[in-house]
C-alpha cells in the first residue's frame, strides 16, 4: 500500500458566475522514497490538488470530492484535529514565495521550531538544539546567528531552505513542494533542487513535486504527472514521459522550452542607426547611512536601431535601476544619456512628457504595473489620447481594438479589468500599451520572469515580432539566459552594478569570457 | 491575425464607455444590501425636500398647554415641552441635518483630499509642512475658535458648512495621504509616468480610483459625527437657532429628558441611526463596486 | 530610538510655537475678558484687575512676557481661580484624565479587538455583521447619550455602581471609563476587522495551518501581530484624542479632569488656563503620535526608524 | 482499532501522574477554546468584574452622613477663591459663610439681624452711627482671639484699590468708603472707622442706610486672619496661598480641611468657635457639580443630601413621586429681558409696553420653568422686606399691546422690523426665548429671531449695547429694593439699557438718604412706577429656590436670599428611611 494514495479527486469552486471545476477526477500514488513530479501551466490545478490535500482550501467556495488516503486516514474526512496531528507532523509543505510564506512578525529560528513545539512538546532547548542541525543540514551557515533574524533580512535562497528545514523539522513522511524554486535565482534554484534531492534520498521520504518547469522536474522527479486545465493526461516514469511524451499536451509543453538560438528574422540590411540609445558613464546611488548605497557604477553602453540588448544579471545587480534610469524614473548621477543623439538627461519635465512617446517600459510585474481600477481598454487607450494618436471615439476604439489583436487579445475581453485576466495576458495588455503609442525604443524589464513556460515562449514571440515588424529597439532584462539568448542580438552582463562582459549572443554564450558569466552559465544549462 | 477582420465584428460595439463608474453601478444594484441603504436614504431626501408640503403641522407652532405629551393620534410620534408636534421637527430637522451632513463632509472631502493627495504625491519636505500645519490645526482650541469665527462673521448657516468642513477635514487629509503614499509605490503609477502623463492627469486617474474605498468608509462615519456636531455647534450659538430644529439637536434635547419623556429621544436616535446604517451599507457597497476585485466573490 | 524620539521632538518645536502664538492671539482676541461678569465692574476696579495681571500692556508684551515665562517652565497664574497656578491645575487634572483615558483605551482595545477579530473569522456571516452593527451602533452613540444611559441602568435601576466620582467610592471608575471607551471600541472593531481579513488572507497563515496549527494559536500567534498594524497606527492620536475629548464624560460623571479645565477656561476666558491646556495637548498629540509610530516598527521588523 | 495504533495520539493521557494529566487537559481545553468561545469568557470575565466591584459598594453617603453628622451639598461650580474680599458669587458665599462669621449674623428663616462677633449694638438717632460690642469669646480657628482691630484692617483691605474688591461698594455708605476706595483718599483713617478699644468697633455713615446691617452679614464684610494674609503676601495682594486648606485660618463655625480642585471642599467643626456646642454638625462636604442633570442623579443615589439645581423636567415628578424631597421657595431675584431703548422700535415706550403686555407669564412659568416661579409684573419682587411695589401697570393683555403697538405705527405688526433677542447659551434661556418668541409672533404679528451666545460673549454685547434684547436676570445682594431700583439710574453699571430718567434718579438718590423707612418705600414706589411704565425692561417671573433635600435633614430653613446657617442645621437619623 502507497503512503498516500489520491483517487477520484475532483474540486469544485463555486462562484457567483456559476461552478467552476478546479480538479477533475485526479488520482494518483506516491511510495516512500520516491518524488512524484506534478506538472502543468498555471491554473491546470496542480496548486488547488495539493492545497485540497491538506485541507488548505476554504470552503465553501470550494467543494472537494474524492479520497485521498494518508497511511490508512482520509484526509479529507478526517476530523479537524486529527487532520492537524498529520499536518506539519507527518506531512511537510513548501511553499512557492518563501518571502511571503514566512511570518514577517516573528524570527526564523521561533518559526521552525514551531511544529515541534506543537507535536511534540519539545522543551524549548532541545528544540533550539533540532532547529540548529536541521538549518545546518539545509546549508545555512552561522545557523545560531540566523535563528533570530527575520525572513526580510534573508536572501530568498536562504528563505527557500528555512522553508525547507521548517517543513523537514518533524521529519515528516511526506514532503509537498509547491514550486519551491519558481521564484528564485537560476544559480540558488539549482542549488535548492540539489538539496532537496539529497535530504529526500537521505531520510527516505515520499515527495510531491510540483513545477512548471520541465527542466525541474526532469531534475528530480521519479515519475510525473501532467495535468492540463485540471484533468490527468498522462502519467508515467520520468525518463520514459520526457522521452516518449504520448499526449500531446505534453509534447507542447516540452516544446515551449525555449532552447538554442534566436529564430531567424527578418533582417534589416544593416542598423539604421548605429547610435541609436547611448549611455555614457551612468552612475546611480540611493541615499543610505553611512554612504550612498552605488547601484550602478560608471555603465556605458550603445544601441542601434532594431537592435534587441539583453542585460543580465542576478537580481539586485543594478539592471533595473539602470533600466528605470533609461526612462527617468531614477536620475542619474553622473553620466548622460542619448536618444537620437538628444540628451534624455537635461529635458525639462513638458518636453520629457513629449519624448516619452518615443520610448515605453514593460515592467516585470503584469499584476502591479496594471491599474487595477482602469478596464483594458481604458489602459490602452490611455496613451493613444494622450499622444493625440487618435482623436475621435471611433478611431480610438479601432485602435485599440487593432492593438489587442495585434498582441492576442480578444475584443470582447475590453471592457474586463486586470484582475480577471492571468498573467500572461496581463503581460499581452502590458506590452498593448507600450506599443500603442509606436515607440522606438522598449525597455522590458523582465518581463516574462512570472510567467509560465509556455506563455513566456509566447510573449518572447510576441515581443520578437513586434520588434521586427516595427524596428523598435529593446533593452531586454532578464535573469534567465534561456530567455535572453532566445531574444537577444547582444548581451551585456552586469554584476554588482557593472557591466562585467558584452558581446553578441551567442559568442558569449559560447565562449564566456567573465567567471561570472561562467557561472551563471552553468547554473542554467547544466 | 489581421485588424480588418477584426474591424467587421467588433467595431459596433463602444468600449470606451465601460467605464468604472458604469461597471460600479452595475456592480451596486446588484448589492441588495447597499441598494436598500441607498433607498432609505433617498427616501429621506424626498421626506426632507417635500418637508413643507408633507409636514402635519407648521414647526414653529406651540401649545405651551398641551406640553409634552407622548404619542398619540394627533401627534403621531408626541410633542416636546413647548407642545410642538416631534415628526414635523424631526422632518424640518432632517433638511438642516442632511444638508449639514453632507455639504459639509463635501467640504471637508474636497479640502481633505486635495490637500492629502498634495502632501502624500509630492512628498519630502512640502509633504512634512503641509501636515505639520496639520497638526497645529488640530491642537488649536477649538471652542475658542468657533467663537471667535461667530465674532468675526456672525451666525450664517455657510458658516457653519465652513467651520464644520474646516474641522473635518484634517482627518480626511490624513487618510488621504496615507493611501496616496501607498499607491504612489504602485508601479502602475510608474507605467503611466512613462507613458507620458502629466503629474495631474496622474493623480485624477490613476491616484484618486485607488483611494477611493477608505475615503467612502471614512466619510459615511463622518457624515453621522458631523450631524452631532452640528447640535454642538448649534448649542454654542454658530448653527441653527430656534425654532428651527436638526436631529443632532432633537437629540441632545431628548437626552436631557430621557426619563420622562422617552419618545423625545427614542424618535429621534432612531432616524439617525436607520440614516447610519444606510450611510455605512450603502458606503461597503460603493467601495466594494468601486474594487473590480471584489466583483468575484 | 532615543534618538529618532528627541529628532522627531525636535521638529515638534516650530509646531508647537505656531499653535501658542496662534492660540495666544486668538483667546485674547475673543471677546469678553477674564473678569467680566454679570454684575458690571466699576471702571476703577477692572482697571487695578488688569494691572494686575498686566492685561493693560500693548498685546506684543503681553506676548512677550508670557513667551519668556513659558521657556522658564511657568505656565503663570490662573485667571479665573486666583491662587492656583496653571501648572498646579494641569498636574492636578491631568493625571486624572490620563488614568481614565488608559481604563478607557484599555476596554476599547478588548472589547474592539475581540468583535473584529470575531467578524473577521468569517467574513459576511452573522459572525461578522452581529459584531459590526454593534459597533456601528457604538460609533452613532455620542457619549452624551451613553453615559447617561448606563447611569440610568447600572447606576440607578440596577444600583450596581456609583453614579460620579473618580477614585472616592469603589467601581466609581468603571462607568466613565466604558462611556469613554466604546466610540473608540467601534472604531478599533472595524480597523482589526479589517487588518485581520487581509492578514488571514496573507500565505504565510497557510503555511501555519499547514503546521497543524489549531486556529486559535494561529490568530494569537500568527495574524495577530500584523492584523493590528492598522490599530497600532490608529492608537496614538487615538489616545491623544481621548485626552482632549473627556469632557463631556468628565461633566457626566463629575470627574475632576483636565478636560473640565480645559472647557470651562475656554468659557471662562482664562487665558493661561487656555494657553497652559493647549500647549499641554498638543505636546500630547505629538508624543503619542511617536510613539505609535514607535510602537509600529517595533512590532514590525520590516520597518525601521527613520526620521 | 487499526487505525488508532498507527496514529499515535499525542492527545491520549498517557500513564503520567495525575497532575500532569490534568495539565495536559487544560492545554487541551484552552487550545480547542475556539475565539468566539474566548470572547464571550472575556465579557463575562469582564461582567463578573464588574459584579464583583459593585457587591462592595458601600454605605451611601446619606447612611454615614447621618451616622456621622457630615452634610453632602451640591454646590454649583468651582469657586473662585475662597478669599472674601474678592470673590463674589453665590457657590463662594455658601463656602465662605461655614468658614468665617461677621459682625452679624441672620436668623436662618427671617434674616433679621442677630448677634454674630458682635455681641450687641446701638444706633444713633440719626441713624448714622453705628456702635458694636464684640463679644469676648470671639476665636480664630487657631486660638487667636478676634478684635475689633481684625475688622478694622480687613475693611481696609476691601477698601484698597490695589486689591480691587469687587464689592468694596458695599461699604460706602460708611464716610469716605468710597472715596478711599476710588483713590481719592489715601489715609485709610479719615475713613469713618474705628476701634477705641479691641472690643468696640464705631462705625460712621454718610447717610443713614437701614439696611446696614443686613450688609453686615454680607461675605464681603467679613474679617480675615491678619497675620495668615500677610504670611502669604501684602495685604492688598489677591490670590495668595492662605486661603487654602493648609493655611486658612477663620472664626466661621467650621474650618477648611480639604480642598480637592474642581471635585470636593471639605470642612470640619471648629472647636474654637464660640457657639460650638449650638453647632451639630461634624462635617460639610460640598461638590462643585456644574450638571444639574449629574447633580439631581447623584441626589438619587443618596450621594448627596442636597441638590442645589433639579432639571426643570424633572420637577413634576418629584412633586408627584417624592413631595417631602422637593422644596420649592420664593427667591429674592427677577428674571427679566433688556430692552435697548437706543435702537429702532424700541426707541418708543409704547413699543417695549406692547411687548411686555403681549406675553402670558402664566404660562411660561407653568409650562417651561415649572418651578412654581411666580410671574413678574414688577422689577422688584413682591413683598420685599415689607416694600410692595406698584401693581397693575404690567398685566397680560394682548388686546392694550394691539393697540399699543398699532399707535406707535405698527398696525398688526405690520412694519416692524426682525428683531434679535439675545441670550446666554442654556437649556433653561433657550426654553423661555422660544416660548416668548412665539407669544410675541402669535399677540402681535412680529417676528423675533433668537440668538445665543457664548457667556463672555453676551456680556460683552451686553454692556456695550450691542443688542436689540437681552436675556437677564438680578439677584439681590440684600433684602432691600434698593438693590434692585438703583441699577437704572443714569448710566448705572447694571442698568445696561441706555434708559436714562433724571426724575428716576432724583427719587433713587432722595431714597438713600431717607431714614424713614415708610417715606423711602414711597420713594422706591414712585421710581418703580416710572420703570414699569418706560419699560426699558420687562419682567418676566421672580425667582424661585427649587431644591431637592433628603427628609432627615433638619434646620435647613426656606428664606428669600437662600441663606442657610449652618450651625442650625443638623441631620435626624431617625428620618432616614431609604
Amino acid at each position: 500500500m502507497s503512503l498516500l494514495d489520491v483517487s477520484a479527486l475532483n474540486i469544485d469552486f463555486n462562484t457567483r458566475e456559476g461552478v467552476i471545476n478546479a480538479v477533475n477526477s485526479v488520482s494518483f500514488t506516491v511510495d516512500r522514497g520516491e518524488t512524484l513530479g506534478i506538472v502543468g501551466e498555471s491554473g491546470s490545478g496542480k496548486t488547488v490538488c495539493c492545497n485540497a490535500l491538506m485541507r488548505l482550501l476554504p470552503t465553501p467556495p470550494a467543494a472537494i470530492k474524492g479520497r485521498a488516503v494518508f497511511d490508512g486516514v482520509d484526509l479529507l474526512t478526517s476530523s479537524e484535529s486529527r487532520l492537524r496531528s498529520i499536518r506539519g507532523r507527518r506531512i511537510g509543505m513548501i511553499f512557492q514565495d518563501p518571502m511571503t510564506a514566512l511570518n514577517p512578525f516573528m524570527r526564523i529560528g521561533q518559526q521552525i521550531m514551531e511544529p515541534l513545539q506543537l507535536h511534540y512538546k519539545t522543551p524549548k532547548e532541545l528544540a533550539r538544539k533540532k532547529t540548529l542541525a536541521i538549518l545546518q543540514e539545509v546549508g545555512i551557515d552561522k545557523p545560531e546567528q540566523r535563528l533570530d533574524c527575520y525572513a526580510h533580512e534573508l536572501s530568498g535562497g536562504m528563505r527557500q531552505r528555512v522553508m525547507i528545514a521548517m517543513a523537514l523539522i518533524t521529519e515528516p513522511d511526506l514532503l509537498i513542494a509547491d514550486e519551491p524554486t519558481t521564484a528564485l535565482d537560476v544559480t540558488t534554484q539549482a542549488q535548492i533542487l540539489a538539496l532537496l534531492n539529497e535530504l529526500q534520498q537521505r531520510r527516505n521520504i515520499a515527495m510531491i513535486f510540483i513545477s512548471h518547469d520541465l527542466h525541474v522536474i526532469k531534475k528530480i522527479a521519479t515519475r510525473v504527472l501532467v495535468l492540463q486545465k485540471g484533468c490527468m493526461v498522462e502519467q508515467g516514469r520520468c525518463a520514459q514521459v520526457f522521452a516518449a511524451p504520448q499526449h500531446d499536451y505534453t509534447k507542447s509543453l516540452l516544446d515551449a522550452i525555449p532552447k538554442g538560438k534566436k529564430p531567424t528574422r527578418y533582417r534589416h540590411e544593416q542598423p539604421l542607426a548605429p547610435n541609436f540609445l547611448s549611455i555614457t558613464n551612468a552612475s546611480i546611488s540611493f541615499p543610505a547611512k553611512p554612504t550612498p548605497n552605488l547601484a550602478v557604477k560608471d555603465v556605458s553602453l550603445s544601441i542601434a536601431r532594431g537592435e534587441i540588448l539583453g542585460l543580465v544579471g542576478e537580481s539586485g545587480c543594478g539592471k533595473t535601476s539602470l533600466a528605470q534610469s533609461l526612462v527617468r524614473l531614477v536620475d542619474l548621477e553622473q553620466g548622460e544619456i542619448k536618444l537620437k543623439n538628444k540628451s534624455l538627461t537635461s529635458l525639462n519635465e513638458k518636453q520629457l512628457r513629449l519624448a516619452r512617446k518615443d520610448m515605453q517600459m514593460i515592467f516585470q510585474d503584469p499584476f502591479a504595473s496594471l491599474n487595477p481600477r482602469m478596464s483594458i481598454f481604458e489602459i490602452i487607450a490611455e496613451p493613444l489620447k494622450l499622444h493625440g494618436l487618435a482623436t475621435t471615439k471611433r478611431s480610438l476604439n479601432e485602435k485599440v481594438l487593432a492593438l489587442m489583436c495585434e498582441v492576442g487579445l480578444e475584443a470582447n475581453w475590453a471592457h474586463q479589468y486586470p484582475h480577471q485576466f492571468s498573467g500572461g495576458q496581463r503581460q499581452r495588455v502590458a506590452i498593448a500599451r507600450a506599443i500603442a503609442v509606436e515607440p522606438q525604443l522598449i525597455i522590458a524589464d523582465e518581463p516574462v520572469s512570472a510567467l509560465d513556460v509556455t506563455i513566456q515562449a509566447q510573449i518572447l514571440k510576441l515581443l520578437l515580432d513586434l520588434c521586427w515588424q516595427y524596428s523598435i529597439s529593446m533593452i531586454f532584462i532578464s535573469h534567465d539566459l534561456a530567455v535572453v539568448r532566445y531574444v537577444a542580438d547582444r548581451i551585456a552582463v552586469m554584476q554588482k552594478g557593472q557591466i562585467v562582459e558584452l558581446g553578441n549572443t551567442e559568442a558569449l554564450l559560447t565562449n564566456p569570457q567573465h567567471s561570472y558569466t561562467k557561472t551563471l552559465l552553468a547554473a542554467r544549462l547544466s | 491575425m489581421t485588424t480588418t477582420q477584426l474591424k467587421n465584428t467588433h467595431s459596433n460595439s463602444d468600449y470606451g464607455s465601460y467605464s468604472l463608474w458604469r461597471e460600479a453601478s452595475y456592480r451596486l444594484k446588484k448589492n441588495t444590501m447597499a441598494m436598500l441603504g441607498f433607498w432609505t436614504l433617498l427616501a429621506l431626501f424626498a421626506i426632507a425636500a417635500c418637508t413643507p408640503w408633507l409636514a402635519p403641522y407648521a414647526y414653529e407652532n406651540q401649545n405651551l398647554a398641551l406640553g409634552a405629551s407622548p404619542p398619540s393620534a394627533q401627534h403621531l410620534l408626541g410633542t416636546d415641552i413647548h407642545g410642538r408636534d416631534l415628526l414635523t421637527r424631526l422632518m424640518y430637522g432632517s433638511r438642516v441635518s442632511l444638508l449639514v451632513g453632507f455639504a459639509a463632509t463635501a467640504v471637508s472631502l474636497v479640502i481633505g483630499i486635495l490637500w492629502g493627495t498634495i502632501a502624500g504625491y509630492i512628498g519630502g519636505r512640502i509633504d512634512a509642512v503641509m501636515m505639520r500645519i496639520v497638526d497645529i490645526l488640530y491642537a488649536l482650541p477649538f471652542m475658542i475658535f468657533i467663537i471667535l469665527l461667530m465674532v468675526v462673521f456672525g451666525r450664517s448657516f455657510l458658516l457653519l458648512f465652513l467651520a464644520i468642513g474646516l474641522v473635518e477635514w484634517l482627518t480626511m487629509a490624513r487618510i488621504v495621504r496615507a493611501q496616496v503614499l501607498s499607491v504612489r509605490k504602485q508601479e502602475y503609477i510608474d507605467a503611466a509616468i512613462v507613458t507620458g502623463l502629466a503629474h495631474w492627469q496622474i493623480i485624477y486617474r490613476h491616484v484618486m480610483p485607488n483611494i477611493l474605498g477608505p475615503v467612502i468608509v471614512y466619510i459615511t462615519l463622518t457624515i453621522p459625527s458631523v450631524i452631532l456636531l452640528e447640535s454642538f455647534l448649534s448649542f454654542l450659538g454658530l448653527g441653527i437657532q430656534p425654532p428651527q430644529s436638526s436631529w443632532g439637536v432633537l437629540i441632545s434635547r431628548g437626552v436631557e429628558s430621557m426619563e420622562e419623556y422617552p419618545w423625545l429621544l427614542i424618535f429621534p436616535g432612531l432616524t439617525l441611526s436607520i440614516t447610519l446604517f444606510s450611510l455605512n451599507f450603502l458606503g461597503d457597497g460603493l467601495r466594494d463596486a468601486l474594487d473590480p476585485r471584489t466583483a468575484k466573490n | 530610538m532615543l534618538k529618532f524620539f528627541a529628532a522627531r521632538l525636535f521638529q515638534a518645536i516650530p509646531v508647537l510655537f505656531v499653535v501658542i502664538t496662534a492660540t495666544f492671539f486668538l483667546v485674547h482676541s475673543a471677546p469678553g475678558g477674564p473678569f467680566d461678569a454679570e454684575k458690571t465692574l466699576p471702571a476703577e476696579v477692572l482697571d487695578n484687575l488688569n494691572a494686575r495681571y498686566n492685561l493693560d500692556d500693548p498685546l506684543y508684551k503681553q506676548y512677550l512676557s508670557y513667551m519668556g515665562n513659558l521657556v522658564q517652565g511657568d505656565f503663570g497664574p490662573s485667571f479665573r481661580y486666583s491662587n492656583r497656578s496653571v501648572t498646579e491645575m494641569i498636574l492636578t487634572g491631568l493625571p486624572i484624565t490620563f488614568e481614565l483615558a488608559l481604563y478607557a483605551m484599555l476596554i476599547a482595545l478588548i472589547i474592539g479587538v475581540s468583535a473584529g477579530i470575531v467578524a473577521s473569522i468569517k467574513p459576511n456571516t452573522a459572525q461578522d455583521y452581529i459584531p459590526m452593527s454593534l459597533a456601528m451602533a457604538g460609533i452613532c452613540m455620542p457619549s452624551f447619550l451613553m453615559g447617561p444611559l448606563l447611569v440610568l441602568i447600572f447606576g440607578i435601576s440596577l444600583d450596581w455602581l456609583p453614579v460620579s466620582g473618580w477614585g472616592y467610592a469603589p467601581g466609581d471608575k468603571i462607568l466613565p471609563a466604558i462611556t469613554l471607551g466604546t466610540g473608540y471600541a467601534a472604531y478599533i472593531a472595524r480597523l482589526t476587522r479589517g487588518g485581520m481579513i487581509e492578514v488571514l488572507g496573507q500565505d504565510y497563515i497557510r503555511t501555519a495551518k499547514a503546521k497543524g496549527l489549531p486556529t486559535p494559536t494561529i490568530i494569537y500567534r500568527h495574524a495577530l501581530r500584523g492584523g493590528l498594524a492598522p490599530v497600532l497606527a490608529f492608537l496614538g492620536p487615538a489616545f491623544a484624542g481621548l485626552l482632549a475629548g473627556s469632557f463631556v464624560v468628565e461633566t457626566i460623571f463629575q470627574i475632576p479632569g483636565l478636560g473640565r479645565f480645559y472647557v470651562q477656561a475656554a468659557f471662562n476666558r482664562d487665558y493661561t488656563m487656555i494657553l497652559g491646556t493647549t500647549i499641554l495637548l498638543s505636546t500630547l498629540i505629538v508624543v503619542f503620535n511617536i510613539l505609535s509610530d514607535i510602537l509600529t516598527v517595533w512590532l514590525n521588523p520590516r520597518l525601521t526608524l527613520k526620521d | 482499532m487499526r487505525l488508532h495504533n498507527q496514529t499515535p495520539c499525542p492527545r491520549k493521557p498517557s500513564t503520567g501522574t495525575h497532575l500532569i494529566r490534568n495539565l495536559k487537559v487544560q492545554a487541551v481545553i484552552i487550545k480547542t477554546l475556539s475565539i468566539a468561545r474566548a470572547c464571550l469568557l472575556l465579557s463575562l470575565l469582564l461582567l463578573s468584574l464588574l459584579l464583583i466591584v459593585s457587591c462592595d459598594l458601600g454605605p451611601s453617603n446619606r447612611a454615614t452622613g447621618a451616622a456621622q453628622q457630615i452634610l453632602h451639598l451640591g454646590n454649583g461650580t468651582e469657586p473662585k477663591d475662597l478669599d472674601p474680599h474678592i470673590v463674589t458669587g453665590v457657590t463662594e458665599h455658601n463656602i465662605i459663610s461655614a468658614l468665617l462669621e461677621g459682625l452679624v449674623t441672620e436668623h436662618p428663616r427671617t434674616l433679621q439681624p442677630e448677634p454674630g462677633v458682635a455681641a450687641s449694638w446701638s444706633i444713633s438717632e440719626d441713624g448714622r452711627r453705628y456702635t458694636f460690642k464684640l463679644r469676648d469669646n470671639a476665636y480664630w480657628s487657631n486660638g487667636d482671639r478676634v478684635t475689633a482691630d481684625d475688622f478694622l484692617w480687613s475693611w481696609q483691605r476691601l477698601l484698597m484699590p490695589s486689591l480691587a474688591g469687587e464689592y468694596a461698594y458695599q461699604l460706602y455708605p460708611i464716610v469716605n468708603a468710597a472715596a478711599f476706595n476710588k483713590g481719592e483718599l489715601n489715609d485709610f483713617s479719615q475713613v469713618g472707622i474705628s476701634a477705641p478699644d479691641p472690643q468696640t468697633l464705631i462705625i460712621n455713615l454718610a447717610y443713614p442706610t437701614p439696611y446696614f446691617l443686613s450688609l453686615l452679614s454680607h461675605f464681603s464684610t467679613f474679617p480675615v486672619h491678619k497675620n495668615t494674609v500677610l504670611a502669604h503676601g501684602k495685604q492688598d495682594e489677591r490670590g495668595t496661598l492662605w486661603t487654602r486648606a493648609e493655611n486658612f485660618v477663620g472664626n466661621g463655625p467650621f474650618v477648611l480641611k480639604k480642598w480637592r480642585l474642581n471635585y470636593l471642599i471639605q470642612v470640619t467643626k471648629n472647636p474654637f468657635y464660640w457657639d460650638q456646642e449650638n453647632v451639630a454638625l461634624n462635617e460639610i462636604r460640598f461638590y462643585p457639580i456644574d450638571n444639574a442633570q449629574t447633580e439631581e442623579r447623584m441626589f438619587r443615589t443618596s450621594a448627596l443630601h442636597i441638590a442645589s439645581s433639579i432639571p426643570a423636567d424633572k420637577i413634576a415628578s418629584y412633586q408627584q413621586n417624592h413631595p417631602e424631597k422637593i422644596s420649592i421657595n420664593p427667591y429674592l431675584g427677577t428674571y427679566y429681558y433688556r430692552f435697548n431703548v437706543t435702537r429702532g422700535p424700541l426707541v418708543d415706550p409704547r413699543v417695549r409696553r406692547a411687548l411686555s403686555l403681549a406675553i402670558d407669564r402664566q404660562m411660561l412659568v407653568d409650562a417651561i420653568t415649572k418651578g412654581g416661579q411666580i410671574p413678574a409684573f414688577s422689577f422688584t419682587p413682591p413683598n420685599t422686606q415689607g416694600y410692595q411695589p406698584p401693581s397693575g401697570i404690567l398685566r397680560y393683555d394682548v388686546d392694550l399691546a394691539r393697540q399699543l403697538l398699532t399707535e406707535a405705527g405698527f398696525p398688526n405688526g405690520k412694519g416692524f422690523p426682525t428683531l434679535e433677542l439675545l441670550y446666554n447659551t442654556s437649556d433653561g434661556h433657550r426654553r423661555i426665548a422660544v416660548a416668548v418668541q412665539q407669544m410675541w409672533k402669535e399677540a402681535l404679528n412680529i417676528t423675533i429671531t433668537l440668538s445665543n451666545q457664548d457667556w463672555k460673549v453676551f456680556l460683552d454685547r451686553a454692556q456695550s449695547l450691542d443688542y436689540d434684547i437681552a436675556r437677564a436676570g438680578w439677584i439681590g445682594d440684600y433684602a432691600d429694593p434698593n438693590t434692585f431700583l438703583d441699577m437704572f439710574v443714569t448710566n448705572g453699571g447694571n442698568n445696561q439699557t441706555g434708559w436714562s430718567n433724571p426724575q428716576y434718579d432724583q427719587l433713587i438718590a432722595q431714597a438713600a438718604t431717607q431714614a424713614d423707612q415708610t417715606l423711602r418705600y414711597k420713594n422706591f414706589y414712585q421710581a418703580e412706577e416710572l420703570l414699569l411704565s418706560d419699560s426699558p425692561i420687562m419682567p418676566i417671573y421672580t425667582y424661585t429656590r427649587v431644591q431637592l433635600m433628603h427628609p432627615e435633614v433638619k434646620g435647613w430653613l426656606a428664606n428669600i436670599l437662600d441663606h442657610h446657617p449652618y450651625k442650625y442645621v443638623y441631620i435626624d437619623p431617625i428620618a432616614v428611611n431609604d
